[in-house]
């Protein structure tokens, strides 16, 4: 079993979490029309023997979707973070209402 | 229930989400707990006991306010701006579990270490019941709550027993 | 290579067993070959043989980066059929299967194909309405197949649950008379053996770790044992292909995903057929030893670590038990895991690519064993010719761009789904 | 022969107060509680035991613990049999039944044992090379006599009649092992204040130190030591609990044996599984002993040393009176002085040239014969060894016996440690393989580190112990290391396998495989050790070749002219013994296997003579009995009661989704492929969701609430999938959106009623609300309150009828659906299921499962024009692939039987009339009803575009049956489309 450090919730086995897969490609903005773009998002993969960023729901709890760090060769964990945080870097921050 | 040192009852379980937007969560929680009247529950999983009612944290943006039976609703009004609720009210199921053989029946129905302080006494686990989720409330020394969904929970308390034999 | 026969066992024993030779050679490797197939698994060593036995070409060479067969075909639960549904998929697995019944005489080698049939339950109307869909199919297409009641799922395999406490009532079941097993081990030393008589080298611990290069062709590779030269490469490396096919500078729809498989311990006869559980995961099989050989689902997560988790493990057990209540008392002898390479739409890639000299032959998910034979054959026509085998044309690499995807479960394109 | 004659008066750990009655092929025999069956079958005299898997030659007891290769038995009777058991492993107790295997008519007796006569013929891999022939299903007739012969024991075909139970444990230290170096990792971890489980298979704790004598210091330490860890409040002491494997995240596989006898009342749990989560492991799982290979070392007779002396001191039983033990090492004899000293004739053969003089001497006051330099090249014996040949520097001689024991040496046991990958590691000074590097959690001690004295094991576990817990934070004081020196020297490894006779000289004893087969292996190229496993079947027995791996690798390496690290080890894989499938299982079977999930209503539905049907989960209606004889004709007529006058349904399992937030309309406006913007605010629409490739995922209708808030339906099946790609969304692709997603899908129980009586229906049921089409209109949306809970009414119709769909507080949906019911008594409005409303469904050309299966894209489905030209929504560019605009893309159509009598199949094919029925043909029907309505049978379908135009001709071809018919092209809405009884 994989045990995964949810940040919200501490570690718990993996069966209570929703795969989500390759976290490291970027998705285009929802009004990207690029094809190229879009097909490489969906399909296009590393599939590294390594280190793999990798997206996980913790779905039988907080709900939180997050971004883990696994070898996939050994399975061990190197890091879990809220992919919300990660993400949000990227997108800019909302002005607190007036 | 078989084991004389278990027992289980169910109930209902009003509750009542709320949710605040990220970038200005400090904002509306500051607001809610004035409204409310008391401290938030810092963290997942801590809870906050208050005038008929129970604040629990179960995601970073989200609180859960657990009636207590036959209390009043507190009366909350969220900014939309800040936040927003919605009613649980008829969702869940409440079972109500207690007795000196509890842990023994809990290890064969969750994964939650019983003698963990994230368990301990006043401490919320959002974990899975036989692939159900489910709400844990570790509500004494040997006493606790889950709340479940309620499609689930004859499914759920069958197993529970079954567990108890 | 003296020819395998009752005869020569008996000839043999009188002699003390002294005078086998080996299977097939201890080969070094040479400067450079005309085909280097990287992966000894089954379809690389299928792709040898052909490529000699229908093509005359020879001067060809498989590096195997472990032991030959220590890949999935060495790994997997055996499981050989021909009950697809989409055009493109039913002609191919059929023509497979058409080479496994004759596969032992081919090769001189017994590997043990035993065409028990398989079924799959069926658990509501809806379910047989979509499993006689298939059947039709595969009727029109020139395959077996039956749709069977209850009662005759009954009679076929009476310690099915059929009681009323099933928590999933068997309404019927699809079934196809010729699927069945084979002897995993023997179709990759059948092959090997085979592909060493017409002078294919072998190299086991031969790993290939780079591809060398002249201009935008591939000329050769990079190897544990020294640098080999080829005018062609064909990369038939199963769960690894994403691993060689960056080396290479491929861009592939590829995730490397774990599956398990399960034996118990052996046990006189029980299991005729391959039966296979319509309502969750989990199929089954008796080996000729005796063991009951089954499997379930996907572990889910990207891995190369060739073994799972204790969540499948459990969850495959209920799913046995919940299908054939009386394997509870069976014991579990050993469980172990493959890497496969999980395509966007579960459908293999074979093709030439846009790389000069490389041809790729992987993404076979957890389904081809069934194909080996008639990947190998198609695979050494698509090398030997350089344009895919007529039979493989809908496993372009390009299909993903333009949406001719090939997706028989229709779930999409996250592997983890499939 | 009296029972128990072989059984010493003194001594042991039996409770010689506490017979027990057992039975072993049908014979009455009897032993004492602390006995294993097989200790209890040597006290008896019992030396035959079992028949091997390929020549059927006899066997006995070979050791005494799981490593066990040769006494398998069959426990128990009827339902509750099971085959492949190690007697050594079987706490024995009262009323065990037992029996040998794989023998007929009788274990003294056994017909098959002829095939030892064929072994020349049957050497390893001989059926690669032949049963080719004659035809080519040739082999399915050899296979069906090969099945027959092969396979250990019989599986019963009756449900289990027993119960298993899994459970969740967690501990700081779990401590795997409980010998010397385990119970001495467990003292000093709970010292320093962690946690600790220690996990021991035996049924007593204590290892190698229960082969002391019972009165010996080892004893008194052990008794010691497990009474200060039964008083620590912090150990858990896990007996008859044997790890079965180690999984990533430190989570361990248990399996404790709680009936041993299979007698316990049915009900009770024979096994548990626990699953432990561990923060740090110690691994303290000894060594195993390996054997001798020499010609016939598999007769009865012959045992490892460590298990004679186990039985002698263990279990007060001397298992022979003439004793050769054939060594390699100092440890074995221990075993014969301790034989010796309990009265049998030994002579010790020890293969080293030089005998350490300590020893020797004693050897000489135990009254042992030594003999250097000698080792055993056959045995002679049937059912039970009667001489031995043993070739020493004066050349061959021949000694009576009736017990050799063997010592080649000791393997740790470091099949756990492989389970993560961890490649075993050799090392040369104990001539053996030890566990590659650990990770930081994980520590090994004992034997199965190389440390094989009862003092270093005890050091090392007490380091262990003390690490473990402090990894995991815990550095309590650390208790004085407890001590206790047996005075044991390291055991010198056998390396080689040494020239025998002429028999065949066995090392995987359960699968049979000898010398010779190494050696046909090595000579046709099977040399790996992966392939020589596979190719002679070499440790793929029940025990995994416990006892053999070694011993055969080192001949392959000698044959290889290799060292034993470049020949290397196969991969110990879980479990490390076998385990039951049912334990695995625990009680998530039969009605527990998945949860059931219920709607408000199910309780009605079962007393209201509903026929249920699973769906996912979910149990829902799927007809009424009342409405017809069986499924066809009840359907027939809950559609025609919707259509005519009004039909009730259970619509609960609707997936529903409350979305909140300032930008729920541009968020919903993203993930639809229409638009919901623009909805005015108590207005409900369809939907239709896409995937990222472009296919449909899933459709629903969604209604706005308020400004900032959403109701949406999914569909039952996708309810989860979409719930969690909306928050996918929210949290990795839009975290600037301010939305939030919540299921309630269990708060509302849901209903529909549809049918042209339906508005009066909701007047008399709710006469306080105004329901007239001017207050509710068409995708209009009304919200109330009834009995204290929340309503709301949506108008919105699946079926093409005036209909409504009525939500309520879930506790209240049973209340409310008898109250519709009641109130719809006098417009006849009945309950329908499952299968009427798809029948409505059809006739109406709504699309669902059956079109909507992952392959189709909104084109496909008619549905094009509701994206319109709009952009900016999931899926909208991967749908405008080329694929996915050919002109002969398959699009839904209506087909409408030609012939009234005849059926259209759903899963039928369809081909142009005239076309030669083969192939994949043009399209495929997916749906189909009786339409009441045009009288005759109507179906959806996919058919290509470019073949065929609406009115024209098509065949529909259902090769199962043996049938075609006839069938027109039509508009896929077959009723009513113009929508006028939406307003009916
Ligand atoms: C548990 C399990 C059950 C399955 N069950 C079935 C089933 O019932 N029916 C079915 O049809 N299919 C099944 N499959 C799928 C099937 O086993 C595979 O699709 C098929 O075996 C893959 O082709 P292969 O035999 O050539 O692969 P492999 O045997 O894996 O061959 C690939 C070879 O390439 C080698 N290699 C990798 N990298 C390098 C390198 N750099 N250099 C040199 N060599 C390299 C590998 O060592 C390996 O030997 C199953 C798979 C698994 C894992
Ligand atoms: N005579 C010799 O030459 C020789 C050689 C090696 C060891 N020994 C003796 O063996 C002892 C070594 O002590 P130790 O503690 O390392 O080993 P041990 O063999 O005494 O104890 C190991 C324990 O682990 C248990 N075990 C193994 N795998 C298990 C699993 N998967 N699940 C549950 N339990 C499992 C075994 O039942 C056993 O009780 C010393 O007394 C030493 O003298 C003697
Ligand atoms: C069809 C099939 C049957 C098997 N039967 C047995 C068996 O009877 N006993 C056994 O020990 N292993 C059996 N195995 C498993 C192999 O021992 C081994 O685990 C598998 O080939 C994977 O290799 P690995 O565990 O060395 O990685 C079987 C494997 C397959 C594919
Ligand atoms: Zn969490």
């Amino acid at each position: 079993m994989l045990r995964i450090e949810c940040p919200c919730c501490g570690p718990r086995d993996h069966d209570e979490f929703r795969y989500g897969g390759d976290a490291s490609v970027t998705r285009p903005a929802h009004d990207d029309p690029d094809p190229e773009a879009w097909y490489r998002y969906v399909y296009v993969r590393t599939n590294p023997a390594g280190l793999h960023r990798e997206f996980w729901q913790h779905v039988i709890g907080c709900r939180q979707w997050l971004v883990v760090e696994r070898d996939t060769r050994n399975h061990a964990i190197a890091s879990v973070d809220l992919a919300r945080k990660l993400s949000a870097r990227k997108s800019p921050a909302r002005k607190p209402p007036a | 229930m078989a084991s004389p040192d278990f027992s289980l009852s169910v109930a209902d379980c009003p509750l009542i989400q709320v949710e605040g937007w990220d970038g200005t969560l400090g904002q509306f929680e500051s607001s809610l707990s004035t409204s409310l009247g008391t401290k938030l529950p810092a963290s997942v999983g801590e809870t906050v006991r208050h005038k008929g009612f129970l604040v629990i944290r179960v995601a970073p943006r989200r609180l859960w306010l657990a009636l207590d039976d036959g209390a009043q609703a507190p009366s909350l009004a969220v900014d939309p701006d800040l936040g927003c609720s919605v009613s649980l009210d008829e969702g869940r199921v409440r079972f109500r579990m207690a007795g000196a053989d509890i842990a023994r029946v809990l290890s064969k129905c969750i994964a939650v270490d019983w003698r963990a302080s994230a368990a301990a006494p006043g401490r919320a686990v959002l974990t899975s019941l036989h692939h159900v989720p489910v709400l844990f409330l570790r509500t004494g020394e040997t006493a606790c709550e889950l709340m479940v969904p309620r499609s689930f929970s004859r499914s759920l308390s069958d197993w529970i027993a079954d567990a108890a034999k | 290579m003296a020819r395998y026969s009752a005869f020569s066992i008996f000839r043999n024993a009188l002699s003390g067993q002294k005078n086998w030779q080996r299977a097939w050679r201890a080969a070094e490797p040479k400067p450079s070959y005309d085909v280097i197939v990287i992966g000894g698994g089954g379809h690389g060593l299928a792709t040898a043989f052909y490529l000699a036995e229908n093509h005359g070409i020879r001067n060809v060479v498989v590096l195997e980066k472990g032991y030959i067969g220590g890949g999935n075909v060495g790994r997997n639960t055996t499981v050989i059929r021909s009950n697809y549904l989409l055009d493109g998929n039913t002609q191919f697995y059929e023509f497979s299967m058409k080479l496994w019944e004759n596969m032992s005489r081919a090769l001189n080698f017994n590997v043990m194909f035993s065409q028990r049939g398989q079924l799959v339950t069926a658990h509501s109307a809806d379910q047989l309405d979509s499993f006689s869909h298939r059947a039709n199919i595969m009727r029109l297409n020139g395959i077996d197949a039956d749709i069977l009641d209850r009662d005759e799922v009954r009679r076929l395999v009476p310690y099915l649950d059929f009681s009323d406490t099933a928590r999933f009532p068997i309404h019927g079941a699809i079934f196809q008379g010729r699927a069945g097993t084979a002897r995993h081990d023997a179709v990759a030393w059948g092959y090997a053996r085979a592909a060493d008589g017409h002078g294919v080298d072998i190299i086991q611990n031969c790993e290939v770790t780079g591809f060398l290069r002249d201009g935008d062709s591939i000329v050769g590779v990079e190897t544990t044992k020294g640098r080999i030269g080829a005018g062609k490469v064909g990369l038939a490396v199963a769960g690894h292909t994403s691993v060689l096919g960056a080396k290479a500078g491929l861009e592939l729809p590829i995730e490397s995903h774990v599956l398990q498989a399960f034996v118990t311990e052996p046990l006189k006869p029980l299991v005729d057929q391959v039966v296979a559980y319509g309502a969750d995961h989990f199929y089954v099989s008796q080996s000729d030893k005796g063991g009951l050989v089954f499997g379930g689902n996907l572990d889910g997560y990207n891995s190369y670590a060739q073994r799972g988790n204790l969540g499948v493990v459990r969850e495959v057990a209920e799913a046995a038990i919940a299908l054939m209540p009386c394997i509870s008392r069976v014991r579990l002898l050993r469980h172990w895991g493959g890497v496969m390479d999980m395509t966007p739409d579960a459908s293999p890639i074979i093709c030439p690519t846009p790389i000069g000299g490389l041809y790729l032959n992987g993404g076979w998910c957890y389904g081809g064993f069934k194909a080996t034979p008639a990947s190998g054959w198609c695979f050494a026509h698509t090398i030997a010719t350089g344009k895919p085998h007529p039979l493989i044309a809908a496993y372009g690499l390009d299909r993903f761009r333009t949406g001719h995807t090939l997706d028989e479960a229709g779930a999409g394109p996250s592997a983890w789904l499939q | 022969m009296s029972s128990n004659h072989k059984r010493l008066s003194m001594g042991g750990r039996i409770d010689r107060e506490q017979p027990v009655d057992f039975t072993f092929d049908g014979r009455k025999l009897a032993g004492y509680r602390g006995d294993t069956l097989a200790s209890a079958l040597l006290a008896n005299g019992v030396t035959l035991v079992g028949r091997s898997f390929k020549y059927h030659r006899p066997r006995g007891i070979f050791s005494a613990g799981p490593e066990e290769p040769n006494a398998l038995v069959t426990l128990g009777i009827a339902g509750r049999r099971e085959p492949n058991l190690p007697a050594t492993t079987l706490e024995l107790a009262d009323g065990m039944v037992a029996e040998s295997q794989n023998r007929w008519p009788s274990l003294a007796f056994d017909v098959q044992s002829a095939n030892g006569l064929l072994a020349p013929f049957l050497s390893a891999g001989f059926y690669y090379k032949t049963f080719m022939g004659p035809t080519r299903r040739a082999w399915m007739f050899y296979e069906h006599f090969i099945r027959k012969a092969a396979g250990l024991g019989r599986a019963g075909t009756d449900p289990d009649p027993d119960r298993y139970e899994v459970r969740h444990a967690f501990a700081d230290v779990a401590i795997i092992g409980g010998g010397p170096a385990g119970l001495s990792a467990a003292r000093a971890a709970a010292a320093a204040g962690a946690r600790v489980a220690l996990i021991e298979q035996d049924f007593l704790l204590g290892g190698q130190l229960l082969a002391e004598p019972s009165d010996s210091a080892a004893a008194a330490w052990l008794r010691q030591t497990e009474a200060e860890l039964e008083s620590s409040e912090t150990v858990a002491l896990m007996k008859r609990t044997t790890a079965f494997g180690i999984y990533d995240g430190n989570v361990i596989g248990l399996v404790e044996q709680r009936d041993p006898t299979n007698r316990q009342p049915v009900g009770e749990a024979r096994q548990t599984f626990t699953m432990l989560r561990a923060r740090s492991i110690v691994f303290a799982t000894g060594a195993i002993e390996r054997p001798m290979v020499f010609s016939n070392n598999d007769r009865p007779g012959v045992m490892l040393a460590s298990a004679a002396r186990t039985y002698l001191n263990r279990f007060a039983v001397l298992p022979g009176k003439k004793i050769i033990v054939a060594t390699s090492n100092d440890g074995a004899w221990r075993t014969a002085f301790d034989l010796a000293a309990a009265g049998a004739e030994v002579t010790v053969a020890d293969l080293r040239a030089s005998l350490p003089a300590a020893l020797v001497a004693e050897a000489a006051q135990f009254g042992v014969v030594v003999r250097a330099a000698t080792h055993i090249v056959d045995l002679r014996g049937g059912h039970a060894v009667r001489r031995a040949t043993l070739n020493g520097p004066d050349g061959q001689s021949e000694a009576a016996c009736d017990l050799v024991c063997v010592s080649g040496g000791w393997s740790p046991t470091v099949h756990l440690t492989s389970h993560l990958g961890i490649k075993p590691a050799y090392r040369d000074d104990i001539g053996g393989f030890v566990p590659g590097a650990f990770a930081a959690d994980r520590f090994g001690a004992g034997s199965m580190m190389g440390a094989y004295s009862t003092a270093g094991a005890i050091e090392d576990g007490h380091r262990a112990g003390t690490q473990a817990a402090s990894f995991c934070g815990k550095s309590g004081p650390a208790p004085t290391p407890s001590k206790l020196d047996l005075g044991e020297t390291a055991a010198a490894q056998l390396r080689e396998v040494l020239p025998a006779g002429r028999g065949k000289a066995f090392v995987d004893f359960q699968m049979d495989v000898t010398t010779g087969d190494i050696e046909l292996a090595h000579r046709e190229g099977y040399e790996s050790v992966e392939h020589l496993k596979r190719y002679t079947t070499l440790g793929m027995g029940t025990d995994q070749g416990k006892t053999s791996n070694f011993p055969a690798l080192a001949a392959m390496a000698t044959l290889r002219n290799a060292t034993i690290p470049e020949t290397g080890a196969t991969t110990f894989r879980p479990p490390y013994t076998p385990v039951a499938i049912g334990t695995l299982a625990g009680r998530a079977i039969g009605h527990h296997f998945k949860p059931i999930r219920r709607t408000p209503m199910h309780d009605w539905h079962m007393t209201n003579g509903a026929e249920m049907l699973e769906v996912g989960l979910w149990m829902r209606p799927y007809f009424y009995k009342q409405s017809g004889r069986d499924v066809n004709e009840a359907y027939v007529a809950e559609m025609r009661n919707a259509r005519q006058a009004a039909s009730l349904m259970d619509i609960s399992t609707l997936g529903k989704i409350d979305v909140q937030g300032p930008d729920a309309a541009i968020f919903l406006d993203r993930v639809y492929a229409n638009g919901f913007a623009k909805l005015p605010v108590g207005r409900a629409r369809y939907g239709v969701m896409l995937r990222d490739d472009g296919i449909v995922f899933d459709d629903g209708t969604t209604t706005r609430l308020a400004e900032n808030r959403f109701f949406m339906t999914t569909s039952t099946a996708k309810a989860a999938d979409v719930l969690s790609r909306l928050e996918f969304l929210l949290d990795t692709a839009w975290p600037d959106l301010r939305v939030a997603v919540t299921s309630v899908s269990d708060e509302w129980a849901a209903m529909s009623v549809a049918g042209p009586k339906s508005r009066a229906i909701l007047s008399a049921a709710f006469p306080a609300l105004d329901v007239s089409d001017a207050a509710l209109a068409h995708m209009g949306l009304l919200e109330s309150e009834w009995r204290g809970r929340a309503l709301r009414i949506l108008r919105l119709s699946y079926s093409g009828e005036r209909a409504y769909e009525i939500y309520v507080g879930a506790t209240a949906g049973e209340q409310l659906w008898s109250r519709l019911l009641e109130a719809g008594r006098p417009f006849d409005l009945k309950p329908y299921g499952v299968e009427a409303l798809g029948a409505l469904r059809v006739e109406k050309g709504h699309v669902a499962g059956p079109e909507i299966d992952g392959r189709t894209t909104l084109d496909d489905l008619g549905l094009g024009r509701m994206a319109g030209k709009r952009t900016g929504f999931v899926g909208d560019v991967l749908r405008r692939r080329p694929a996915f605009q050919a002109p002969d893309r398959q699009r839904l159509v209506g087909l409408e039987c030609i012939e009234e009598g005849k059926r259209l199949r759903g899963g039928a094919i369809l081909f142009l009339p005239g076309e030669k029925p083969y192939g994949h043909g043009r399209g495929r029907v997916t749906s189909v009803t009786f339409s009441p309505e045009r009288g005759r049978y109507v179906g959806l379908a996919l058919l290509a575009g470019d073949v065929a135009s609406e009115g024209s001709e098509i065949v529909a071809v259902y090769p199962m049956k043996t049938e075609t018919v006839r069938a027109r092209i039509v508009s896929p809405v077959f009723l009513d489309p113009q929508g006028e009884r939406l307003h009916g």
